[in-house]
């Protein structure tokens, strides 16, 4: 049985939302489908940020005066509170502007392991060793790949998906070898909302020897995620997909890896010493996080969680879930709407990417928009992903947890009124 | 309307039947453009008479207003100078970034006046650009071949 | 003549930021003097971050919605303040989440060229080539540069400092050669406070062929500064410090060269195609702009920007000036205190470093807090330069636009106090 | 008042005249540790006779806390077996961690309850905590060193 919603006060949450209340293009309501590219912020997490500035505001980790004080112990609370929330301890988060910075900082530990002393050497790859992606990556977690390949030498390689927007399993033996140095892998596809099985895939590289890397993106702000059930060893998100601030995110790592990792960024707050003709480098998670950080963001961050931890993830998913399943069914309703990605919502999150025959994602999106209801349109960042399935461009409504189903209908409505402009109905 | 002051009935007939649509031989220079963020894409080509432009053909896939836009440069161009010809893209372009607040004279631009109401929608400046993009681009390298 | 300060109201600046009213270790009035680390925030920056968050948040040049395109306005309108405060053209800047990334931006830029084509040859750097910094910088001007050597064989050489705390341009000749790929000298020194002569430097590094980086974190947020006039290639400065948000910096370079300076950070928003295999990347500043963006800090900065230029830069110097010529007399009368720097308020800026006979530096910033005075102590993350003066330790008075000669008065009387409690009075 | 709970008499005492300092032959195990955000150093040696510490020396240049501190270790830690210093370091740090709540037990702390103070400013338990860190590098070395 699906969790229960019971309980979940959709108008209640929606309150906490100020922009939710606004109208766009002439006093339409505003139909917010878009938190797969980026989620708004509830006033808990406004409030703490603005609290933070107007009252504890100073450098961290670098000042003695009480005002320092407080704001690296506001720092360090967030820090514990978001490990907590993906069940991590306090010193394998680091801070980062985003999953981007968090994915390439990997990459290019990685790269910097070539010159690096031999405590690094796990990390080192080289001509004969490959990296493993699949089709339905975001840029963020293949472009880095490829750049990583380009400096070193290796091979990727990548998992194809299936018609019905999965990822095929079936040569995986082949893929994941003793050559492989490193699996990444996303937790939730969002263009296909599939949820991948991370730890059967993390088990089988560890299997090989391979390092795993989890692009949690679209998975920790909308399902329960345990690193230690995950199995991974790097797990990376954004805060501003999950109520958070935008600039902040976080790279996730086992502290034994964190330790023999060489440093991406450097600069001050990273150091142990430094001399002109040479330095060292402090331990994690500092050795990450160079030069004054995203304090302030940080702070917002963990009121997002807090926020997220006080509805219950569970219940969030299970909200999401019940909204998609609406959605799969009242768009698989619509004659010529092709949806891209499972069409049930067994492993399957908030992310919906169709096309509707006879009309570009674009121009089904503007109408769209004039009719108030936001969605994204293009290759969503998986531009490999779209040409496997034939598409230039798709239009994506996805879910979170200030939706409800009028929001579903209001996408209904919107899409019908594109088919009659165009003349397609 | 608001849907209607973007999609004037001149646009949805340009993407309806787009005009000189297909690639033809001969020409002096091809130019493929992509629009990174949406994925629609041209190819096209320039054929030059002296400074006459003779043809202009494509091929690509995209959104009504791209696909539209194209079609009305091409009956825009063809049979220009290069020096007119480029004198309406930047006309266009000038247009195109007025947000709405453009008087585009139709004596000059005539069917490319339809696109006024585009320049309201920044993220569609994009798309009514890309073909003209792609034949300044191709234009440029016809010339420099022609003179080198 | 030096600027007049006439009609400056430091009072009424002084109401714009919230924290000054705040009270510090039971009830002592704040006297905030580490702006040098980090600045405080006025009223107008806050509720220019909260206002885009309530009305406008969406993902910047992703969505085609109103959201999206009100969203990528204000992110773009930001760009054009923030270009324009520096005498640049609008896509001539680059986001960054601080001074520390934007640095290590071109230092992987540079490595990166190695393996990237032909167009990227002036970025190369290997043996026999030379980087040449100096021994005032910030570790964030330091760090990055060793480590671009350790990755390329490259030799890292420097400028020493004088007695008095400015450059010693005595060896020029000798440093500055053909063999100089890259000068990397900072405006301001966080420590001495000295203003280095930037525009000459970079004339003579041109002269011989190499590229100029200018570490001006500690001077946009202080003086006008005009990248035309400076004649630098590279700029890099943090929001934090003038006034704008945590988690958002700039780098500025010129047009020609951001257009061949392979990536650093890559992934979504920065690619112009993409393919499993490889990918083709979007004009700067796109390309370095990897992932969604602290949009809303920028946003915040803009408004900063907007705050500075009301008052006007010169204005604001010449402020700032005033204390520090006060400070610098009253703190110079104080028997058994040492000034690290300049002794008069030629080519010189807010920051005052200073040891005490007797007492560790820590020991004189305990007392100062006890009295509510904010100031840095330790290396300010410019170690080497701390060594070169023989102190381990400094505690460091920096000054910005809301301070007045009460808080110069009141670090008087602390300093006062530490000696009268450490029994060296 | 709050300066005088933190600069207590005895770490005062204990700064203007440190116990124990100075580097001393012969030694076991050798450790220099440094404060990266301040540049506080010591450089430390522990000279162990089977499972008890026999002497402790060091050099460093620090802040009034962290050299007092160290000054009290000395007295604490030599004497003793390592297991019993060991347990004794465990207590400090308990202390340094407390945020002014810890209860300190002076009969096992002696002089380094003085330090309790201290714990109420983060920013400073790292320089209370120098020496000790110190001691324990070079004495799980000096372990290592004579089982091997
Ligand atoms: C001169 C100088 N350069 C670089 C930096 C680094 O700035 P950030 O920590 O914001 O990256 C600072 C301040 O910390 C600085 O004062
Ligand atoms: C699956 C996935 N990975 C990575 C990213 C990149 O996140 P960001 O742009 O916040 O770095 C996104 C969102 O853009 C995403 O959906």
């Amino acid at each position: 049985m699906a969790p229960s919603t019971a309980g979940y006060d959709v108008d209640a949450i929606r309150a906490d939302f100020p922009i939710l209340h606004r109208t766009v293009r002439d006093g339409q309501r505003l139909v917010y489908l878009d938190s797969g590219a980026t989620s708004q912020k509830p006033r808990q997490v406004l409030d703490a940020e603005r609290e933070f500035y107007e009252r504890h505001n100073a450098a961290v980790h670098r000042g003695a005066h009480q005002l320092a004080e407080e704001a690296t112990d506001a720092y360090e609370s967030a820090r514990a509170r978001i490990a907590a929330f993906i069940g991590a301890a306090d010193d394998e988060v680091v801070f980062t502007k985003n999953t981007t910075e968090a994915i390439n900082l990997v990459a290019y530990a990685m790269s910097n392991a070539t010159t690096a002393g031999p405590e690094a050497a796990r990390f080192r790859v080289g001509a004969g060793d490959e990296i493993v992606v699949t089709e339905m990556e975001h840029h963020a977690n293949l472009v880095p790949w490829q750049q990583l390949c380009q400096r070193t030498g290796a091979t990727l390689r990548w998992f194809g998906v299936t018609e019905d927007g999965r990822l095929d399993l079936s040569h995986a033996d082949e893929l994941l070898t003793g050559r492989t140095t490193l699996l990444a892998v996303t937790q939730q596809s969002n263009v296909l909302g599939t949820i991948n099985p991370v730890a059967e895939l993390a088990a089988r590289a560890h299997a090989v020897g391979a390092l795993v890397l989890v692009d949690a993106a679209q998975s920790v702000p909308h399902l329960p995620v345990d690193v230690t059930a995950l199995g991974a060893d790097f797990l990376a998100f954004s805060g501003h997909k999950m109520l958070g601030p935008s600039g902040v995110g976080v790279l996730w790592s086992r502290r034994e890896l964190l330790a023999t990792m060489p440093p991406f960024l450097t600069g001050g707050s990273m150091i142990e010493t430094v001399r002109m003709d040479a330095s060292t480098f402090a331990a994690p998670p500092q050795r990450f996080e160079a030069g004054v950080p995203m304090t302030a963001q940080a702070v917002g961050l963990a009121a997002a969680v807090d926020y997220l931890t006080g509805l219950g993830m569970e219940r969030v998913f299970a909200h999401e879930r019940a909204l998609t399943g609406y959605a799969l069914e009242r768009l698989g309703a619509i004659p010529g709407v092709r949806i891209i990605g499972p069409r049930d919502t067994v492993d399957r999150g908030g992310a919906v990417s169709f096309l509707v025959d006879g009309i570009h994602a674009h121009d089904v999106g503007q109408v769209l928009d004039d009719s108030g209801v936001a969605v994204r349109v293009g290759h969503h960042c998986a531009w490999p992903l779209h040409r496997r399935y034939g598409a230039e461009a798709s239009a994506r409504a996805s879910f979170y947890l200030y939706n409800d189903l009028t929001d579903v209908d209001a996408l209904v409505a919107g899409i019908e009124r594109a088919r009659t402009f165009f003349g397609v109905a | 309307m608001r849907l209607d002051s973007l999609y004037q009935e001149i646009i949805l007939d340009h993407y309806r039947n787009p005009h000189g649509r297909g690639l033809r031989e001969p020409y002096d220079a091809e130019a493929h453009h992509v629009n990174p963020t949406c994925g629609d894409e041209v190819t096209l080509r320039v054929r030059l008479d002296g400074d006459v432009v003779v043809d202009v053909s494509y091929e690509g896939m995209g959104c009504s207003i791209s696909q539209a836009s194209t079609s009305v440069m091409h009956d825009l161009v063809v049979g220009r100078t290069v020096a007119q010809a480029s004198t309406l893209q930047e006309e266009f372009l000038h247009l195109m970034h007025s947000r709405g607040e453009g008087e585009p004279d139709e004596d000059v631009l005539e069917d490319a006046v339809a696109f006024a109401g585009v320049s309201k929608y920044p993220a569609r400046v994009k798309c009514a650009l890309l073909g003209w993009m792609a034949w300044k681009d191709a234009t440029a390298q016809a010339v420099a071949g022609g003179a080198g």
